[in-house]
């Protein structure tokens, strides 16, 4: 019995929660690394799209809230994530005629454009907060969990609570569908050939009789996607403020570049290294340590780091990755 | 009036005009062949005539239409194909992924092209699944050359194509080449293994700062004691 | 000043049994070779032989598999490309490597190592000595710059040479020192064949006169029939044959394998046949075994 | 990176020009602002300008993208904090030598680890050397745990800490830049070999471990209960002080100046002063370094390592020659602003602000350029501090056509993000139309 | 003439989202004066706005400099974090001998600094909330608790003084651990106090930042049932986002009961915002008392008028609330002692700070209800 609560608890405060944490920067991670792999920068401005793409679909929510329209035991946002993604894609391809589009024109180094990106990051952040302002905000409704904690006590008779949250659910099943959905489009799909062809070698690529406006107009209208999509999920399970979108840009590209930045897989594998790397070391296993050895009260927490230290063990591993993984955990590529 | 006929192109990178008043013409089926100087203005005038450089002057017609106005990527659609001297290939895709994307404009099934290709480079089909980055450097000519010919154009525009490939398979580009025009495409090459291309060439340039010097048959070209001594290395 | 302290005949560069495989692909496979000090060597073989990655493997580039090279007797397998420099190996890429921000002229004047104003503690207490050695430099640069006929580029971004000056340009940088042994991975590809001519004109005079020893890739055979003594011949990573530039051309396997018969036979296809069929003169004995392999194939 | 750059618009009077603007601007503030202000603004704009001067020697001359500034900075920032506030009482007495104790397993442990990856092979050596750094961690935490805990007890409301040498403040300056230094040679020596974007990630990283070392070694810096009232470095004056000297209060007024603005304007101008001298030695030694040989290899080195390498260059060696000094130069800056706010905020540095518009700063002013980053960092600075004054203000007279009601109300309250706005179309502005920069290398 | 009043808030920044209130809770106040015409015969009072930051001090520095150089306020109301507040306080404030009245910063350092006699704030010093926490929940027989407090002065501050007070008191603290703000995830921090485990969880963070991120992960993951709130999490979000699941939960604000709370909280909605938001009703006081005092010493010069503060805020003549303003401006001129009590029964002691009443309050039914007065 104990050796099953010892697991529990572990399964509660480690494994689910890092599951889910690492399918949002994972579908964080996706967007900049599609970015840089196609239009070959580091955008900065990722961050404060996801909180723009989530302003909108929160806007629409409301107004489907108001109409008394809704999805059952499904969040309402999930009914209004297309069209979220429809007005995000549209701002990122207007972004890019009115700023992006030059800076290839004259084939600005990649750092211009990172810098560039910075700027539009300002800007969309002002955007974001004109838009729905600063607060945080919660726009998560239907049913909240799959398992809460009393029913997991009452159906199992354990003292350890397990819960699962519908959004969690909800964030990893998404996450697996959109990177498959991307691989094969990316790998299989014509579209998605002349996109990695495009990255690969732009001159070649108008040669070859590929549109280049086509390609960069597919690749945001994906980014705006994926950003919406990432922000929305993070937004239902967390909540929505936009400062914190901000923020996730760090751990964001911190995936990309475990995983091996430039590949899609890469940025999924990155997103659970990060996550389970900040939440699995800094883990206090006293709990745990109880339930195995009865008779042991440990008087301290039996934690390897305090959890003031979480970012600099996610780093770390990070820095540890390159080191030994030049490219990440999977091979990226170097513009 | 010629199948491509471009007419005293004038224009350059931004400052100083690189090509003078330059004048190429090429007609159905036939194979011309600019050689020259390094820095005389080969490579500019072959993105000119595709339109990857903006000409102060001078018109580009291809059957007759003009077409100087048009993008790169529709001068693909009317049918030319080009092999550019660098960077001619997508380095991290597969060699087939490259030859798939000399295809894009093309809606029918080009496997049959692949597959020629293929016999004309065997080497290819054996690296079909690596990246064409990891490829040497005469495997890659030979991926770029491959890719335009995906294309199934009416002009082939190749920049020193045998640069850096062995001698057997420069023997069969050129054989190749030939084979080409005679199914009425036109050719249009650079090159620097001038005596060798000249010797297939119905047509030569001989291209010096940005313009054109002499223009004869391919064999005229060669028999010139004068070109022979200062561009062909004797 | 490398050169004299070494006997000529005596090899330069021994390399043994080298491999280097890329994945599960063996680029290089057990290829074992010398390069006589004073020689000018010549490297052909198809494309994909390895000769390239067996360049960069000697020059530091990459790490070898296995397998040792020794300069002067002296190994340096594994050692870094700007030790190897100090050591007197130069080396120009296939592709060239210019650079593109700097002029023309300071992509010659940075090569020379060791130079006074690369140390800091100078650029703000030496400056007398720095302008005496630019000076120097300066002139030196020029020179090669009239050599290669680009001098009026001098002041030009390398970056935006064309094609064939790039390559002039990465020969040009090895002109700017004392090199014991330059390696040239195909300079000839893109070059005008007269300038081709003058470079061919030029290596000869550095190695008679300066005692260079070279070790060239390349793809003209009338270039390497001109410049090289001897010949080695790669093919599939390894070595298939050596000896003279005129031997190596009538070998069976090397034709085969590399040479091919000749465009202007193939115009005229019957001749062509004919004349292969007579020129049977076998494998060169050079490395044999690797030689029959070759043919094998 | 392209080989079509856009032809170089630098003509000999971009450079004063510019300058001249820059001038202008801060003139034009002391007039319709007050000295004070243009002053402060000026003040902070040249610390910036070292902050970028330093990211440029990475940055600019040498490729390396150092995403890290703010973790340089933090750290030269502490430099005050340990050379010049008092000493805490009994402190030392209490954990100074648990902790140098720590600090000596430490060092020991890691060099054990180390000694044991390099002469040990197979299998055994990562096990060994795991085995070797977790022992070594748990004796280190048992002989630090105590001592913090010993030295975080002393008057933890004001102290808590180690406190300083109480030595002058000027000192601390080098010191914030050896400081940054020795780190970044840490770092260096395990990141540099990573690329372009890899290494940005990486330094970014260390930055926030730097910052939260900072935040949370409370026995060090008092971490985020923050170090106040660090002495000013000589010769700046006090302002009271000032205000209480009759031969001030007399010569203030001999100039028909009120001696409070006097004093505040002394103060400012001391600063300045300061300020200049040391921009002025920097910009002298990197402008003679870069225009020597060794400027010229720097750039060869950062248009391609491999071909450097191949012409003898020591490419690490380089990279982590400058890698250190700009990190200097930043930590430098780091330890100048800490005695210009005379406090340490942990919680201040935030990538944003610290390492972002530093970037920006270089790149805006032209990167290469250490011209360039000088006018980056005072422009931006104004910028940014200007934009928190214009955003209302636009945003007033963008609202003013709307009736009076909710969403007025909502564009008004929205008024102080105006900033992050003003920003970004300025950045975006510049890089529009001068994509190398102000002053672009030439 | 026209008075200036600097209203230095952390509008950009961590803290953005509890300015807006706080601003208007001061602009209420210079907008009443104003109004009155009552201030030395007539002046007008406008409110100049600067941004904070919160964590910024060299920007928080910049716009308190150009507040007094060039908007040349007569008084300054902020700063909002005690980082920043230091920071203007030393590098502006002092130089310039401007006053300075916080309504939010709580760090119990700046009870010592040494201001001049230049700075004051209507919130009390966490120094105070700690005892008050730790009487309150030993008195509801809670023997343990976890403490997790948001990573800057004003968290550490608050947590260290809570745990000695505590542990003076016979509790224990099973884990004392910092989250940072902001952040994407706080499953980590979340786990670490389940396993230290305790019989409640106080959080001392912000309820529209970290700290709401560990109360949902502590709440979802069934670590914790019982919460303890202070200042920086009791809000009407705290209300509306969490609601019935934090049955039973306490916690307890700078606040006072009685007659000024509600009149201010009136004059909040009448004015359309929310004068529940923590420190709004303290801002509203920051400003009433400055301009009171500028009455009072009949002078808008600070170094004249800061002498009057304590008086007005301790005075033992009539009680003046929000919405009287007019009212005290006419006492003091016709020469009457007034005590300012305003929104949150402002007592001012020591150095200049708020005594500390604070308003605990327990959820019930998912409602926040006032429970007493301390
Ligand atoms: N990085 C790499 N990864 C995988 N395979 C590689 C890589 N580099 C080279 N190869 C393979 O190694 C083989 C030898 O390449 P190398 O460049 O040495 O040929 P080469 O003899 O120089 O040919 P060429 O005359 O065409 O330049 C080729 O088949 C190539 O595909
Ligand atoms: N992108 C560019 N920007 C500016 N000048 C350029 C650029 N590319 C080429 N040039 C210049 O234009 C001239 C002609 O270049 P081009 O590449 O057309 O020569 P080429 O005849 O093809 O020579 P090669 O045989 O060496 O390839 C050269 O002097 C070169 O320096
Ligand atoms: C706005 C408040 C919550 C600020 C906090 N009391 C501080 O001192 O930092
Ligand atoms: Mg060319
Ligand atoms: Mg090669």
């Amino acid at each position: 019995m104990d050796l099953i609560n010892a697991l529990v608890a572990i399964t509660n405060y480690v494994i689910i929660p890092a599951t889910a944490y690492g399918a949002q920067l994972a579908l964080g991670a996706l967007g900049v690394t599609l970015i840089y792999s196609i239009l070959r920068f580091s955008n900065f401005a990722h961050g404060d799209t996801m909180a723009f793409g989530t302003g909108i679909v929160i806007l629409i929510t409301w107004g489907f809230q108001a109409m008394g329209i809704s999805l059952g035991p499904l969040p309402t946002a999930l009914l209004a994530l297309p069209f979220g993604i429809i007005v995000t894609a549209a701002l990122m391809l207007g972004t890019d005629k009115v700023v992006y589009q030059y800076y290839r024109k004259v084939r600005a180094a990649p750092v211009v454009m990172v810098m560039v990106s910075v700027g539009v990051m300002f800007v969309m952040n002002a955007l974001t907060r004109f838009l729905i302002g600063v607060d945080q905000i919660n726009f998560d409704d239907g049913a909240r969990f799959v398992i809460n904690a009393r029913q997991w006590r009452e159906m199992t008779g354990l003292s350890e609570p397990l819960t699962l949250r519908s959004t969690q659910v909800i964030t990893v099943v998404t996450a697996i569908i959109t990177v498959a959905a991307l691989f094969w489009f990316l790998g299989k799909t014509r579209t998605g050939k002349s996109m990695r062809a495009y990255s690969d070698n732009e001159d070649l690529a108008l040669l070859s009789g590929i549109d280049p406006n086509r390609v960069v107009a597919v690749t945001w209208i994906i980014t705006g996607a994926l950003a919406t999509i990432a922000g929305t999920l993070y937004g239902l399970d967390k909540s929505f403020k936009a400062f914190t979108y901000f923020q996730l840009l760090l751990p964001i590209f911190a995936s990309a570049i475990v995983g091996g930045i430039g590949n899609p897989v890469g940025a999924i594998a990155g997103g659970f290294v990060i996550s389970f790397s900040e939440v699995g070391l800094t883990y206090a296993w006293k709990k745990v340590v109880t339930y195995l050895i009865p008779n042991w009260q440990p008087d301290g927490l039996v934690q390897l780091l305090s959890t003031d230290y979480k970012y600099a063990v996610s780093f770390t591993i990070l820095i540890l990755v390159l080191i030994f993984k030049p490219t990440g955990l999977f091979k990226g590529k170097i513009v | 009036m010629s199948y491509l006929n471009a007419s005293e192109m004038t224009g350059g990178y931004g400052k100083a005009d690189i090509l003078h008043s330059c004048t190429l013409t090429v007609e159905k089926g036939e194979i011309a062949v600019i050689v020259g100087p390094n820095g005389a203005g080969k490579s500019t005038a072959m993105k000119a005539v595709f339109g990857m450089l903006s000409l102060r002057e001078g018109k580009v017609t291809l059957d007759g239409v003009d077409i100087t106005g048009l993008s790169p990527q529709d001068r693909v659609k009317k049918g030319m194909g080009f092999v550019p001297q660098v960077n001619n290939v997508f380095p991290t895709m597969t060699v087939e992924e490259n030859l798939e994307m000399g295809a894009f404009i093309r809606d029918d099934d080009f496997a049959g092209t692949m597959e020629q290709v293929y016999e004309l480079f065997p080497i290819l089909k054996e690296k079909r699944r690596q990246n064409a980055g990891e490829l040497s450097g005469g495997q890659r000519q030979q991926v770029a050359v491959g890719r335009a010919l995906m294309t199934q154009p009416k002009l082939l525009m190749l920049d020193e194509p045998t640069a850096g490939v062995s001698p057997i398979v420069m023997d069969e580009l050129f054989d190749r080449i030939i084979e080409v025009a005679r199914t009425g495409i036109s050719i249009l090459m650079v090159e620097q293994n001038a005596r060798q291309a000249l010797e297939i060439a119905d047509k030569g340039y001989v291209l010096v700062q940005g313009a054109n010097k002499y223009t004869d048959t391919g064999q005229a070209l060669l028999a010139d004691p004068e070109v022979r001594r200062t561009f062909l290395g004797g | 000043m490398f050169a004299q302290s070494m006997k000529s005949g005596d090899p330069m560069i021994r390399v043994e049994n080298l491999v280097k495989s890329f994945g599960g692909f063996r680029a290089v496979d057990g290829a074992s070779l010398e390069i006589a000090t004073g020689s000018i060597t010549g490297l052909i073989g198809p494309n994909g032989a390895g000769k390239s990655t067996l360049f960069n493997v000697i020059a530091g580039v990459h790490a070898p598999t296995s397998g040792r090279v020794t300069m002067d007797g002296e190994d340096i397998t594994g050692l870094a490309p700007h030790e190897l420099f100090h050591k007197g190996l130069l080396r120009t890429f296939q592709i060239a490597h210019e650079f593109p921000s700097l002029t023309v002229r300071e992509n010659l004047m940075m090569v020379p190592s060791g130079q006074a104003g690369e140390t800091l503690w100078n650029t703000w207490f030496g400056r007398g000595r720095i302008r005496e050695e630019e000076t120097a430099l300066l002139k030196k640069a020029d020179e090669v710059l009239d050599f290669l006929t680009i001098s009026h580029l001098k002041d030009e971004k390398a970056g935006n040479l064309s094609g064939g000056q790039k390559k002039l340009l990465e020969l040009g940088r090895t002109m700017m020192v004392e090199a014991k042994i330059v390696f040239l991975d195909e300079v000839g590809a893109g070059v005008n064949r007269t300038l081709l001519n003058t470079i061919g004109d030029a290596i000869v005079r550095l190695n008679k006169e300066r005692g260079y020893t070279f070790c060239v890739i390349e793809h003209d055979m009338d270039f390497i029939g001109r410049l090289c003594d001897p010949v080695i011949v790669m093919a599939e990573g390894k070595v298939l044959a050596e000896g003279s530039a005129d031997h190596i051309m009538e070998n069976e396997a090397v034709i085969e394998a590399y040479l091919g018969t000749g465009l202007k036979n193939k115009v005229k296809a019957e001749e062509t046949a004919e004349a292969a069929a007579h020129e049977d003169h076998g494998a060169q004995p050079g490395l044999g075994d690797e030689a029959g392999k070759g043919e094998a194939q | 990176m392209s080989t079509t750059r856009q032809p170089g618009g630098s003509s000999a009077i971009r450079a004063p020009l510019f300058f001249a603007i820059m001038a202008v601007l801060i003139l034009f503030e002391g007039f319709s602002s007050g000295w004070n202000s243009a002053l402060g603004i000026l003040n902070m704009g040249l610390l910036s300008a070292i902050m970028a001067l330093g990211v440029n020697m990475q940055w600019g001359y040498a490729g390396l993208f150092n995403a890290g500034a703010m973790g340089f900075l933090a750290l030269g920032g502490l430099a005050p904090v340990l050379i010049s506030m008092p000493p805490t009482p009994g402190a030392f007495k209490a954990g100074g030598p648990g902790i140098m104790l720590a600090f000596f397993i430490a060092i020991v442990a890691v060099l054990a680890a180390v000694w044991i990856w390099r002469n040990l092979t197979g299998r055994l050596r990562g096990l060994a050397v795991t085995a070797v750094l977790i022992v070594g961690f748990f004796v280190y935490r048992w002989a630090f745990d105590p001592a913090v805990a010993a030295i975080e007890a002393i008057n933890p409301s004001a102290q808590g800490n180690l406190g300083g040498l109480g030595l002058p403040t000027l000192i601390s300056w080098p010191v914030g830049a050896v400081l940054a230094a020795g780190a970044a040679w840490l770092v260096g020596k395990t990141a540099l070999g990573l690329r372009s974007d890899y290494l940005a990630i990486a330094t970014l990283g260390i930055a926030e471990i730097l910052v939260a070392v900072l935040k949370n070694e409370q026995w060090l810096d008092r971490g985020v209960l923050n170090v106040n009232g660090i002495p000013r470095p000589w010769p700046v004056p006090y302002e009271i002080d000032l205000q209480n000297s009759p031969d001030f209060v007399a010569k203030a007024q001999s100039w028909g100046m009120d001696p409070q603005l006097a004093s505040t304007i002394t103060v400012k101008l001391a600063y300045l002063l300061l300020f200049v001298v040391v921009l002025a030695v920097l910009i002298w030694l990197t402008q003679k370094a870069l225009k020597s040989p060794w400027g010229r290899m720097m750039r060869a080195i950062r248009d391609n390592e491999i071909s450097a390498a191949a012409m003898g260059k020591n490419v690490t060696r380089r990279h982590l020659q400058i890698f250190v000094l700009g990190s200097a130069v930043i930590g430098l800056a780091g330890a100048m602003m800490i005695s210009l706010d005379g406090q340490m905020t942990p919680t201040s540095y935030n990538p944003l602000r610290y390492t972002f518009l530093i970037l920006v700063m270089v790149i805006v002013g032209g990167s290469g350029n250490n011209w360039g980053s000088i006018l980056g960092g005072v422009l931006i600075w104004y910028v940014w501090v200007k934009a928190g004054d214009w955003g209302p203000d636009i945003m007033a007279a963008l609202a003013s056509p709307f009736p009076e009601g909710g969403f007025k109300e909502h564009l008004i309250q929205s008024a102080p993000h105006m900033r992050m706005l003003v920003m970004g179309a300025i950045l975006l502005g510049v890089l529009r139309f001068s994509p190398r920069g102000l002053l672009p290398e030439k | 003439a026209d008075v200036k009043m600097g209203v230095l808030l952390g509008f950009t920044g961590p803290l953005e989202s509890l300015a807006p209130a706080m601003a208007q809770g001061a602009e209420l106040a210079i907008k009443e004066v104003s109004d009155s015409g009552k201030l030395l015969g007539g002046d007008t009072v406008t409110p100049v706005r600067g941004d904070s930051t919160c964590v910024d001090a060299a920007a928080a520095t910049a716009a308190g400099e150009t507040l007094v150089t060039s908007d040349k306020v007569s008084g300054i109301m902020g700063a909002m974090c005690s980082g920043a507040t230091t920071a203007v306080l030393q590098n502006v404030a002092m130089p310039n001998g401007m006053v300075m009245i916080s309504p939010s910063a709580t760090s119990p350092a700046l009870s010592t600094l040494p201001d001049d006699g230049l700075f004051f704030r209507t919130a009390p010093s966490d120094a105070r909330q700690g005892e008050v926490m730790a009487d309150e929940i030993l008195e509801k027989g809670i023997k343990s608790v976890a403490l997790t407090y948001t990573n800057n002065d004003y968290g550490k501050g608050l947590a260290d003084s809570f745990e000695k007070a505590y542990k003076a008191k016979g509790g224990t603290v099973t884990i004392s651990a910092a989250h940072e703000d902001g952040k994407g995830d706080y499953s980590a921090e979340v786990a670490s106090l389940a396993s230290a485990g305790g019989d409640a969880l106080v959080i001392a963070g912000y309820i529209d930042q970290g700290g709401s991120g560990i109360l949902r992960g502590a709440l979802d993951t069934g670590a914790f049932e019982k919460f303890v709130f202070p200042d920086g999490m009791v809000s009407q979000t705290l209300e509306d986002n969490f609601g019935s699941e934090v049955n039973g939960s306490f916690g307890q604000m700078p606040a006072s009961e009685g007659e000024g709370h509600d009149k201010f909280l009136a004059l909040a909605t009448a004015a359309g915002f929310d004068g529940t938001s923590v420190y709004s009703g303290e801002a509203y006081d920051a400003a009433a008392l400055m301009l009171l005092a500028m009455e009072a010493a009949n002078s808008t010069d600070p170094k004249v008028y800061k002498d009057k503060i304590m008086d007005i805020a301790n005075g033992d003549g009539e009680k003046i609330y929000p919405g009287e303003l007019a009212k005290g401006l006419e006492l003091i001129k016709e020469g009457k002692p007034i005590n300012y009590e305003g929104a949150t029964a402002v007592h001012l002691i020591g150095n200049g700070e708020a005594s500390g009443t604070f308003r605990e309050i327990e959820f019930k039914d998912g409602k926040m209800e006032t429970v007493q007065y301390r």
